[in-house]
């Protein structure tokens, strides 16, 4: 299952823009330009591109509070994306949902979710639809290490099971829940194999090595779209953020960060493999990539600083359908 | 048209609405009969309260679905199946268990319209039993129709007769919007003239059950029963105008405005708990709108403030009873 | 740690009471003299009895809504119990709980629970006192297999081991949750394993048999005692009646019952083994308590019909301590 | 005394409690600092916003713990603790979190003083970020104090300045019911005076903040510093009593009756969702008790019944505001 060359220019061009997307928030975030709680994605970039290769935009994800990059690689259209987490009347959600909130229902993309854990219980439904629908549809529910502690996601795990619904587990372990260490919040020891003991199969993978978890999804996509149940994948990956933008991260030894950034960076690890080693393809083709990633974000941020607000009449509309 | 009892009228609500429209499924423990649907399973009971009687046998398994005890769970699975072209009915079988998985009724259904900004609409139906007077103590009686009517996002249905049962579900599974459906326990029995097809109540129009002059009645569910049975014992003596919500999200108060302007009296009945209530809810809507209509105070007559007591001699008193309805309306008479 | 002559007359008695208890509620039920919801232990004696022979008054248990087996093992007073079950006023709770709410504190039985899965949390709570307080303390989490896919119970377990907690998790595996196969509900198809993965020791042992469920139980509250953490004993013993008193058991083919009856039943098996293999005890000795205990049964429910029902005035009692 | 923070008061108050009695713990997720109080942690932070720092450090491992993202077992371990000789400070980070714990809240320690006919006491405090502005959205910003205002067995605290955050809360952790104090995330950084020492504020008890003839504005929560501006700006014109419940549950009616006695007139603010809330149970009470004295209809400023929004834009429209207050008042004085 080794991904064709349009297929690596697509992965390099999704992680691209996930980490510059996120680069730029976090200077916006710093001079005020972005309201609200941010959690960004830098370093777990791998994970959600090495996931959503696999889906169409038929297919649903559930995703958490730290959503862009499952948005991004998912395909939500990124202008938008960015006008939304400025609030603007035009953005994804019309300015409604903002960063812990974005979703793309066209796009599959069941919305960022600001409760813990609160996804998985999502992806369940979206599973069963495809299973009722028999439409060969899959979803994944995205979710951190932490996440795994809280009960929706547990009850999920042994449902699907169950249910033999066509779901994965994508479980991105970043080493903390908030301030918390995965070393201290998980009793077990391992998740995989706790995962495991529910029943479906589940694996270790290293999630800043793209191909890692293109292939472990990839057989996990198979067996759900095949009909043969659901599927967890770990993906280890450590957040080289803070919690949410402005965690001073006193919990932390910074000098971790910097050793990630040059060991764990899904980017040039990707271009180590791609360019260097197997020769794939050329530095050059990465590199316009970059610029017009770089571009792109840059406009999009020009645009959604000039763009309205929602205006006063949207703060009663899209409550329901009808009432 | 012939008479039925309010169980099987809502069976048939589910009925036609699965014969109808493929996106239909049921969802929520024991609903088949124990084993999920193993077409041979000898005893598909539909339910402890049998209410889904025979759907698996029609429908099958993958539109009548057993599921373990993770009620989270089968509340995601409705509101991710409604965002991805599915129509879920979910049964929680207690209101009381929405405790466990509050977070994907409050947090989730109800707002992902609003937070994706229009995108989405979330088709589902929570089915629960409510209500005191079964003996089933704190755990298992509650009302809880004034938690779910605070929160944007959800409607709130409250059947207080068969025919209610089957037009409203029918209209609470066409509707785009998550809808609470509360069923009283003690009402399952109870019958009433439900015509054979398929027929809607509108979401938010109440019913006015007994036309009077003089006060004004504002019932919730069950309590519209005992509300009707003191208009008919008064009939003659003080008229009532009964007013039946039939929901609670959205509120008819435009039916009970009209109605107190009339009357200048009002009481309302709910067996919910009294602090922000429903009753608290429409007496402060009286307030601000007809105050100037009112000839005496309004009357709440609720349960106390207070869990629901095992013993059914305090259950009695927990509940309103047609006496205390027959004693306020008279002292709103006399005062 | 084999139980001494007293501690098996003692253990008899309970689970003896437990039966007569439950026989005789069942008969109430269908003669219309007990309200409400009523679940009864029978088959399941051995569990609570071998469980709580371990238990002081000052270690605390949480139960379900399968309760009075829990409550006369712990050393609830069984005439209150039954004045309770029967909602009078001089009941356990005034007659305000009744079967599903039944508890006594200062017996450290700390409430029947109406909501699957809640009572874990609670016992949680009872061995994160004990560990605090530092006074040896243990809890004890009464759980049906059912309950095990309750997120509740998930995130009790986690939460236990990491805060290395004097808590046992008794999990009776009675078959069935309502009307459910465990079959069906466990995706795992293995509680104990399932258990284990969190990292915890997990033991299954035959729950009709009172010395396998106290020898294993004994080792776990050992462990709990020595500060060690917590542990799970699975106990398999298979419902006997039906998930309430008045279900048809239309699910199930009754035969399995009658064989249960013959086969697996603790009483049985206990004088078995003290009386024919061991020679413990002699038969009269047990035939003595036999006699005792409907004895008591029969006065207990005497008392209880002729007693007063709680005063119109209790309806209002009890709900703050001050307000 | 001297000034100091919302934020300082509170710990302050958790600081004089843990120290007077050993049974007070606190636990929650990252309130010591993220690694569950390993001594040797360099960063000890307190919670994501730093509410409990440097507890840990004084009272060590036992008496503050981190957990896992795990909201049943923490309520339950507050609750179960507080059946075994503990007095738990449960931390529950947002207030909007309950959803995923609400049971072991509202079935379980609301309700086991009354199932079990009064033998159990359960003192416990679940503190918790409430309210809007803070761009924070749908599910972190929501105010929900009448949700659990209707649940009987609970008590609820909404402290309007530092000096009541510090008096509420020593009585909250004191009382021995369970008390939900919450605790509105833009006022952490509110100054005010502090008295160093240990003192408490019945819960339970409204205080008045502004005393006027012409108009009762009854205030929740932050609404009461907007209240309080608005007294100050019409002061000279329109007199206005402005009170401060301080505990929706227990509510102190009678100040509020005597008020509104006095002046005739109400204005309610309160910045949760109008639907079966407080502002609906005050307006009722005064309709049932005060009739006669209304010299106009009671109003009602509340958020309105949508989701909180993302944006700070369409979020500023939905608090009510200090124009919206004032405007209602010169409504009531006209009309
Ligand atoms: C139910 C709930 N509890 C707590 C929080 C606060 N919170 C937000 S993110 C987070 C950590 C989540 O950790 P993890 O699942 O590992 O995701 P990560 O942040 O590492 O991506 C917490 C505790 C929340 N939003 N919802
Ligand atoms: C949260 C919740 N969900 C569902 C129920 C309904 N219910 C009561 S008992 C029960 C079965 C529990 O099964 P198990 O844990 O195996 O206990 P058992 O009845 O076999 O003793 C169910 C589903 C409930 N009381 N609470
Ligand atoms: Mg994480
Ligand atoms: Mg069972």
């Amino acid at each position: 299952m080794e991904p064709n060359k349009d297929q690596l220019l697509k992965a390099y061009r999704i992680m691209k823009t996930i980490r510059e997307f996120e680069a730029r928030i976090a200077k916006e975030f710093e001079a005020g330009t972005v309201p609200g709680f941010t959690h960004l994605y830098m370093g777990q970039e791998a994970v959600a591109t090495g996931v959503c290769m696999h889906l169409t935009d038929a297919d649903a994800i559930s995703s958490t509070h730290r959503g862009h990059g499952h948005c991004i690689a998912k395909g939500c259209d990124v202008r938008k994306m960015m006008l939304e987490l400025f609030c603007k009347r035009d953005g994804t959600c019309k300015g409604k949902g903002g960063s812990m909130h974005i979703a793309d229902i066209s796009k599959g993309m069941l919305g960022a979710n600001a409760i813990v854990g609160a996804g998985a219980p999502l992806a369940v439904g979206a599973a069963l639809s495809a299973k009722v629908q028999k439409n060969g549809n899959v979803a994944v529910a995205f979710g951190g290490d932490g996440a795994t502690n809280q009960g929706t996601v547990f009850e999920s795990m042994n449902f699907a099971v169950v249910l033999k619904l066509p779901l994965i587990f994508a479980i991105e372990n970043n080493g903390y829940g908030e301030h918390t260490g995965i070393d201290y919040h998980l009793g077990s020891g391992d998740l995989t194999s706790r995962t495991a003991a529910f029943g479906m199969p589940a694996v270790k993978v290293d999630g800043t090595d793209f191909f890692a978890v293109y292939e472990a999804v990839g057989e996990a996509v198979k067996r759900a779209r095949n009909g043969e149940g659901p599927s967890a994948v770990e993906c280890v990956a450590e957040r080289w953020r803070g919690h949410f933008e402005g965690d001073p991260q006193t919990y932390r030894n910074l000098d971790e960060i910097k050793e990630l950034q040059e060991k764990k960076d899904c980017l040039k690890k990707f271009r180590d493999v791609v360019v260097t080693k197997k020769k794939w393809l050329k530095a050059a083709e990465l590199n316009a990539i970059d610029k017009e990633v770089l571009e792109l974000i840059d406009s999009s941020v020009e645009e959604a600083l000039a763009a309205p607000p929602p205006a006063p009449e949207d703060l009663t509309t899209d409550v329901y359908t009808s009432y | 048209m012939s008479v039925k009892s309010f169980r099987v009228a809502i069976n048939e609500a589910l009925d036609h609405e699965m014969g109808r429209d493929p996106r239909v499924i049921l969802i929520g423990e024991d609903i088949v009969g124990g084993h999920g649907g193993s077409a041979n399973n000898p005893g598909a009971g539909g339910g402890i309260m049998g209410i889904t009687g025979g759907l698996f046998q029609k429908y099958g398994p993958d539109r009548v679905i057993d599921t373990p005890i993770s009620e989270s769970a089968i509340i995601g699975s409705a509101a991710g199946g409604a965002l991805t072209g599915l129509r879920p009915v979910a049964e929680m079988m207690f209101a009381d268990f929405l405790g466990v998985c509050f977070d994907q009724m409050f947090n989730q259904a109800a707002k992902f319209r609003y937070m994706f900004g229009g995108q989405a609409s979330t088709p589902m139906v929570v089915r629960c039993m409510t209500g005191a007077g079964f003996g089933a103590a704190a755990q298992h009686s509650q009302a809880l129709w004034p938690i779910f009517t605070h929160i944007p996002g959800l409607k709130v249905a409250l059947p207080s007769s068969p025919y209610d049962a089957k037009g409203l579900l029918i209209s609470a599974i066409r509707d785009d919007d998550p809808v609470i459906f509360m069923e009283h326990k003690v009402m399952y029995d109870d019958e009433g003239e439900v015509p054979d097809e398929a027929y809607t109540i509108p979401l938010g129009e109440a019913n006015v059950t007994r036309e009077g002059d003089d006060v004004t009645v504002v019932a919730f569910g069950r309590m519209v029963q005992f509300a009707n049975k003191v208009a008919d014992k008064l009939a003659g003596e003080i008229s009532l105008d009964v007013i039946d919500p039939r929901t609670t999200s959205p509120l008819d108060t435009e039916v009970i405005l009209e109605s107190v302007a009339h009357t200048g009296r009002l009481v309302v009945v709910d067996e919910a708990n009294p602090l922000c209530s429903l009753a608290s809810e429409v007496i402060s809507r009286v307030a601000e709108e007809e105050l100037g209509s009112l000839l005496a105070p309004p009357k709440k007559i609720t349960a106390p403030h207070t869990p629901v007591p095992a013993s059914p001699v305090l259950e009695a008193l927990y509940v309103p009873s047609q006496e205390k309805i027959e004693t306020a309306v008279r002292e709103l008479m006399n005062g």
